[in-house]
């Protein structure tokens, strides 16, 4: 069944899974991966963030990417909110991870039961000008559903590539993450940063929220499918690194896709994990470490 | 050399790239007050770690009382006699102090004294019997550092290694934590003691020994080190 | 060795009540929520002695019971196994993974260890549904041996439960009044200082991961007779992940007890919800369980009782 | 050493407190008759439980209107499965034991159904299974009877019909691609299709299963594209089905027919959310409003579930599940009126042998407790538009092409045809 055309398909089609699943993963990566906060809650995060473009399509027609934008700061605010009820509750007692842990299950329980209290748990869908369309290069079809979602993965990236070294804010997330007192001599508030480092993560799942229902349907227990996902790819591509996150996230979608086309796609989620695995086992720090 | 407590002969360390340890070669002797210094980054904090067994090494071999223990694990040194301090205190949080003495008594000294009476007589000695039921977050700074070194001599070491123990200290601190190592030393209790603070180990080593990124500079008494030109260069650049 | 005794003569007599239970024939209903709370009890008792003695945060549990569900099916279709091969067996398959996530401890604290479990659960998954032997992905009915020693069976499975529970709660109990549990409580605070302080850190971390998922597999292997019918999605359901946590930080990681209180009442309280209000408010109180626990009282609630006493 | 003690107070006065709780049955009117359920209003399944105990509420509250059933009230006591199969054997020994039901139906769908079996057979009560694929096909219980019209072969009755219109066309289709998602019904599904497809001679191309929490299906469909099919058959959950048909217009790939069991499509918000992208795909299903589908009382049933469902905010058109659970209500009901009481055998011996006339037709049960005789429809969307929920309360916008007794319009073939 192997021709050159289907392989070249299934790359193309990977890498633009990929370009969404960094994304999906920015968020936790910077909030577990610089902060080191493992905020399990970030897909139930995720999944409001879909349900937001869903409901403002319903209501307005808007396009879910513009309502995710259109909400970033909304989710900024939740996630400074959370964060503060976290830092006050468990950082700053000194006992963050395991009851942090359990703290953030109990976010997701809550947000998605709110979910489908209010919108059941019908499959929720946002159909939009682009969807179902597609363009051609050479044999190698490109879907709109995915190429839109990979290109603001990619631009989302960036953004955060250049906020976190160009900007003061940024390098102070960067210091958070290594060294205290050099955040001290940069004069800025560990807590406030950390509060806004939080708040962007947060407002990353409303847009990749949006992204999501785009692409798929989703019903309030959808999260628990991308908590696996998001965690793998942010260790995978080197906690924090925000480029290695990109990078995961590309490998996974091509190794998903590749398995999909050629050997049965049955295999393709347990491969990707196998590969984390394999990862964790041969270099803990993941592929770009610090 | 015939007799050494520790033989470290030509131990390599590297950290990707990165030469942290270069073929260092040091003999402790029994019952010897041995320093070891160096800048910051010069390899003093690695070449611990490799000799307690918390990092492996990667080349050279490590000898105490005659047996090879270059890839023996951390915990079955520590039952062999070799013991260490952190520089960072390290206590077991959710243990009071004498259960943080249990530990090591448990594991470590072979079940030589009872735990109660064993663990309270070293905390006597060392000062901290009033606070034996505290937990860690109840002591100061200093109570740490004295909690670190009570912790390991509960582990009844032949050698103690004792890792910056007064970095941070007032005078009159560090001369307490001196004289409680100096009394361990009169019990016949070989101690390696690194540490910045020139006036302590001046006073307190018998033998010191140099460190310049990864490479032994300097051996000598704390006589011949003073006035060592190397060794001023090491620490004060060009 | 008092001590011992005591605990032994407690387990007999909480076996023994069990079993007078089971005799008394109450009402059914009893047994039913009876089996899955106690399910709870050792599940909960078994991730805490990795999860709350050692302080590795153990993400599979899933995949560990449903390993001991899923021996008890293969024994069951190959050669009808009586029910006490099945215990053991689920038991050791699960002990064999968990031997194996305890070398992964080698290179792996944190969080790190437990997104590796959380992988593992999900690898696991997908071989399981990809094994037609068992059912694959649509499930398998599994017929129940006819006659149980006494009683009907579901009263026979509760008895074999109550055993279950009180056994891994003694072995819970014995380990932390042991070294072991003084070790591993080393290990948790600092695993560096306790290894340098003697403490054969990797070869407890070996026996907490392999008795830690024995217990779980015990916990699994009688479940296909409980449901009569086990598919992947339920077997490896998020539930036993969520409550194997959540569990032993409402009643206390400390001790063995802790576990046992979190069991019991959430158990209960999920049980009493599925029949008194709507599902999607029980996880929702779940949920805000969760919360209020972990910010008000982040001892759980052998902390908040020790500090009602004062101390 | 208290500590323990006062502790294990605590975990004594909880138990008591369950056990208080668990044994004191839900309220009651005066001696009514009960019927119980599990039903999966939580989880994976309960986009379809929730219109399923809406419809079998209707059924009691219209009963209840007309005075009950032997004269007495009827009431329904249901909890939430949450679409685990766990629960399935506490709430029914619960529903039995303490709540002291007097009859019970399934709660929603094959896994669920599957645990109360061995209840059912244990206490010989007669059970009417709610949408279940080839429950009794293990236990061969005599007492059990199941709803959805697939007939006495489960496993093949999607596959007949879309396989038997498939050889019908001209020039006939040679080969075929099945895939479908790792979950029961799918894979039941598939395993019929194999044994039909061999039976009719097609040559299969491609055959693969997927797990149900792809996020991408471009890769799959363009494999499948690969292979060039004649006919496509996919046997999916709401999801894929959405994944599956976007990617294939997407990709591009127009097999001659394509569709076969894809559950979802017949869901209200995703036939509005689809849209003009369903023309064309022949699918299953059970009820479509179509001339040849109104037997006495449908439109009655559907003005009163509507109306509600829109304000429960459950399935708005509801034509997929809540007429068949609303019929096995009935013929319960009938049952119970005819033997004159709640003798469990009686009623299972009523039910095995005669005829209802329900909402959804005639209904006769035959070998294991399913339909007698098959009716899975094959429907085609035809000329759908898009974001327009009202089309699809005409008939003409799903076609039945089979059963020949029922059909109602003509097959578009092949499959690009239909999307012009």
């Amino acid at each position: 069944m192997f021709s050159w055309d289907l392989l070249a398909n299934a790359v193309v089609a990977g890498l633009l899974l990929g370009g969404f699943y960094a994304a999906v993963s920015l968020g936790i990566s910077l909030i577990f991966g610089l902060l080191d906060i493992a905020n399990i809650a970030q897909p139930a995060f995720l999944i409001l963030g879909s349900y937001a473009a869903y409901v403002m399509n319903e209501a307005y027609g808007l396009d879910p990417i513009l309502t995710g934008i259109l909400f970033t700061p909304v989710f900024y605010l939740l996630g400074a909110l959370v964060y503060r009820v976290y830092y006050g509750s468990f950082e700053r007692r000194g006992e963050e991870s395991l009851r942090g842990l359990v703290f953030f299950f109990g976010v997701l329980f809550i947000i998605e039961v709110s979910l489908s209290l209010k919108y059941g748990v019908d499959y929720r869908l946002v159909q939009t000008g682009y969807t179902g369309k597609s363009i051609e290069f050479g044999g190698v079809g490109i879907a709109f559903r995915y190429l839109v979602p990979c290109v603001v993965g990619v631009a989302m990236t960036i953004a955060l590539y250049l906020f976190l070294g160009r900007t003061f804010y940024g390098r102070a997330i960067m210091a958070v993450s290594q060294d205290q007192g050099a955040l001290r001599l940069m004069g800025a508030d560990p807590v406030q940063i950390k509060t806004i480092a939080f708040g962007i993560g947060i407002a990353a799942a409303s847009l990749s929220g949006a992204l999501l229902i785009s692409i798929a349907p989703v019903i309030p227990s959808t999260d628990r499918d991308y908590i696996g996902r998001m965690f793998a790819i942010t260790v995978l591509g080197g906690m924090g690194s925000i480029g290695g996150t990109l990078v995961a996230a590309v490998i996974l979608g091509v190794v998903e896709s590749l398995m999909s086309t050629f050997f049965g796609p049955s295999w393709s989620l347990a491969v990707s994990f196998g590969i984390l695995l394999a990862a964790l086992a041969v270099r803990p720090a993941g592929l770009f470490g610090r | 050399m015939a007799g050494a407590l520790l033989e470290v002969d030509g131990l390599t360390k590297r950290f990707g790239g990165f030469m942290a340890l270069n073929r260092v070669t040091i003999h402790v002797n029994p019952g010897e007050r041995f320093g070891l210094i160096g800048p910051n980054g010069s390899g003093k904090t690695t070449l611990i770690n490799c000799v307690s067994g918390s990092l492996p090494a990667d080349g050279g071999r490590i000898v105490f009382e005659g047996h090879d223990i270059t890839s023996m694990p951390a915990h079955r040194r520590t039952r062999l006699g070799i013991v260490r301090s952190f520089q960072i205190p390290k206590p077991f949080r959710s243990m009071t102090v004498l259960e943080n003495l249990g530990i090591p008594l448990e594991n470590a000294a072979h079940g030589r004294a009872a735990e109660g009476a064993g663990a309270m007589e070293i905390l006597g000695t060392i000062g901290l019997a009033s606070k034996a039921h505290l937990r860690p977050a109840g002591l100061t700074q200093i109570e740490m550092r004295k909690l670190e070194l009570a912790r390991a001599m509960a582990a009844r070491p032949k050698l103690l290694i004792s890792d910056e123990a007064m970095a941070g200290l007032s005078s009159a601190e560090v001369d307490d934590i001196l004289t409680i190592l100096f009394r361990l030393s009169a019990q016949g209790i070989t101690i390696i003691m690194i540490e910045h603070i020139m006036r302590a180990v001046m006073r307190f080593s018998e033998r010191i020994v140099v460190l310049d990124a990864g490479e032994r500079i300097a051996e000598g008494t704390p006589d011949e080190i003073g006035r060592n030109p190397a060794v001023e260069k090491a620490y004060l650049g060009e | 060795m008092r001590h011992t005794a005591g605990t032994l003569l407690v387990g007999l007599a909480v076996v023994a009540a069990g079993i007078a239970v089971a005799m008394l024939r109450v009402n059914p209903y009893l047994y039913f929520a009876g089996y899955v709370i106690l399910q709870y009890v050792v599940i909960a008792t078994a991730w805490n002695i990795l999860g709350g003695y050692g302080g590795y945060v153990n993400f599979g549990t899933p995949a560990f019971f449903a390993l001991g569900a899923y021996t008890a099916v293969v024994l069951i279709q190959w050669i009808r196994a009586p029910l006490p091969v099945l215990l053991l067996a689920g038991g050791l398959v699960s002990a064999l993974l968990g031997l194996g996530i305890g070398y992964l401890t080698l290179r792996l604290r944190g969080v790190f260890f437990s997104i590796a479990t959380l992988a593992l659960s999900i690898v696991l998954q997908t071989m399981i549904m990809n094994w037609d032997y068992v059912g694959g992905s649509r499930g398998l009915s599994v017929l129940r041996p006819s006659g149980p020693p006494f009683g009907n069976y579901v009263v026979f499975l509760f008895t074999v439960m109550v055993a279950l529970a009180v056994g891994a709660v003694t072995v819970a109990r014995f380990i932390e009044r042991s070294w072991i549990g003084r070790g591993l409580s080393a290990l948790r605070d600092n695993e560096e200082a306790a290894e340098c302080m003697g403490v054969p850190t990797l070869r407890l971390k070996l026996f907490a991961t392999t008795v830690s998922g024995f217990l779980l597999g015990v916990a699994g292997a009688p479940f296909p007779y409980y449901v009569t019918f086990v598919e992947p999605n339920s077997a490896f359901a998020i539930d036993y992940a969520v409550n194997a946590l959540a569990m032993p930080m409402i009643g206390g990681t400390t001790s063995w007890i802790g576990p046992v209180i979190g069991a019991v009442l959430l158990g209960s309280a999920q049980q009493l919800a599925t029949v008194t209000i709507s599902s999607e408010m029980n996880l929702f109180i779940v949920g805000v369980v969760l919360v209020a626990f972990v910010v008000l009282a982040p001892e759980g609630i052998l902390g908040l009782v020790r500090r009602l006493r004062g101390r | 050493m208290n500590r323990p003690r006062a502790l294990i107070g605590i975990v004594v006065a909880t138990l008591v407190l369950i056990a208080a709780v668990g044994l004191i049955p839900v309220a009651r009117a005066a001696d009514p008759i009960r019927i119980g359920l599990g039903m999966a209003l939580t989880g994976g399944l309960s986009a379809n439980g929730k219109p399923a105990l809406l419809a079998m509420q209707i059924w009691k509250d219209e009963i209840n209107k007309k005075g009950g059933l032997l004269g007495r009230p009827v009431e329904l006591i249901y909890y939430d499965d949450q679409t685990n199969p766990a629960t399935v054997p506490g709430i029914y020994t619960k529903l039995l034991d303490v709540d002291k039901v007097d009859l019970v139906v399934s709660g929603y769908g094959t896994n669920l159904i599957a645990p109360l079996m061995p209840i059912a057979i244990e206490r010989k009560l007669t059970v009417i299974g709610v949408f279940g694929l080839a429950n009794n096909e293990k236990y061969k219980y005599p007492n059990y009877f199941q709803i959805s019209p697939t007939g006495p072969d489960p496993a093949t009755s999607t596959a007949t019909g879309f396989f038997e219109l498939a050889a019908k066309q001209t020039p006939k289709p040679q080969t075929v691609a099945i895939v479908g998602a790792d979950a029961e019904y799918p894979q039941t599904a598939l395993v019929g299709a194999r044994e039909i497809i061999k039976h009719h001679g097609f040559k299969t191309v491609y055959d693969k299963t997927y797990p149900p929490s792809t996020v991408d299906y471009t890769p799959i469909v363009r494999a499948i594209k690969a292979t060039n099919p004649d006919i496509l058959f996919v046997a999916s959950y709401p999801p894929d089905s959405v994944g599956m048909l976007r990617a294939a217009h997407e990709v591009g790939l127009q097999p001659k027919i394509m569709g076969g069991g894809m559950v979802g499509l017949q869901f209200t918000t995703i036939m509005n959310s689809m849209g003009s992208k369903l023309n064309g795909i022949v699918n299953y299903d059970y009820w479509v409003p179509e001339k040849t589908m109104m037997f006495p009382g449908i439109a009655e049933f559907f003005k009163e579930y509507q109306p509600r469902a829109t304000k429960e905010g459950v399935d708005t058109l509801g034509y997929y599940l809540p007429p068949y659970a609303y019929a096995a209500m009935q013929i319960l009901g009938d049952a119970v009126t005819t033997t004159k009481g709640l003798d469990q055998q009686k009623i299972a011996d009523h039910i095995r042998s005669h005829e209802f006339s329900t909402i959804v037709g005639k209904v006769k049960f035959g070998k294991n407790g399913e339909w007698a005789k098959g009716r899975t429809l094959m429907v085609q969307y035809q000329k759908v538009q898009d974001g327009n929920i009202e089309q699809f309360r005409q008939p003409g916008k799903k076609p039945v092409l089979y059963p020949e007794e029922l059909k109602s319009g003509n097959i578009i073939y092949p499959y690009s045809a239909a999307l012009k």
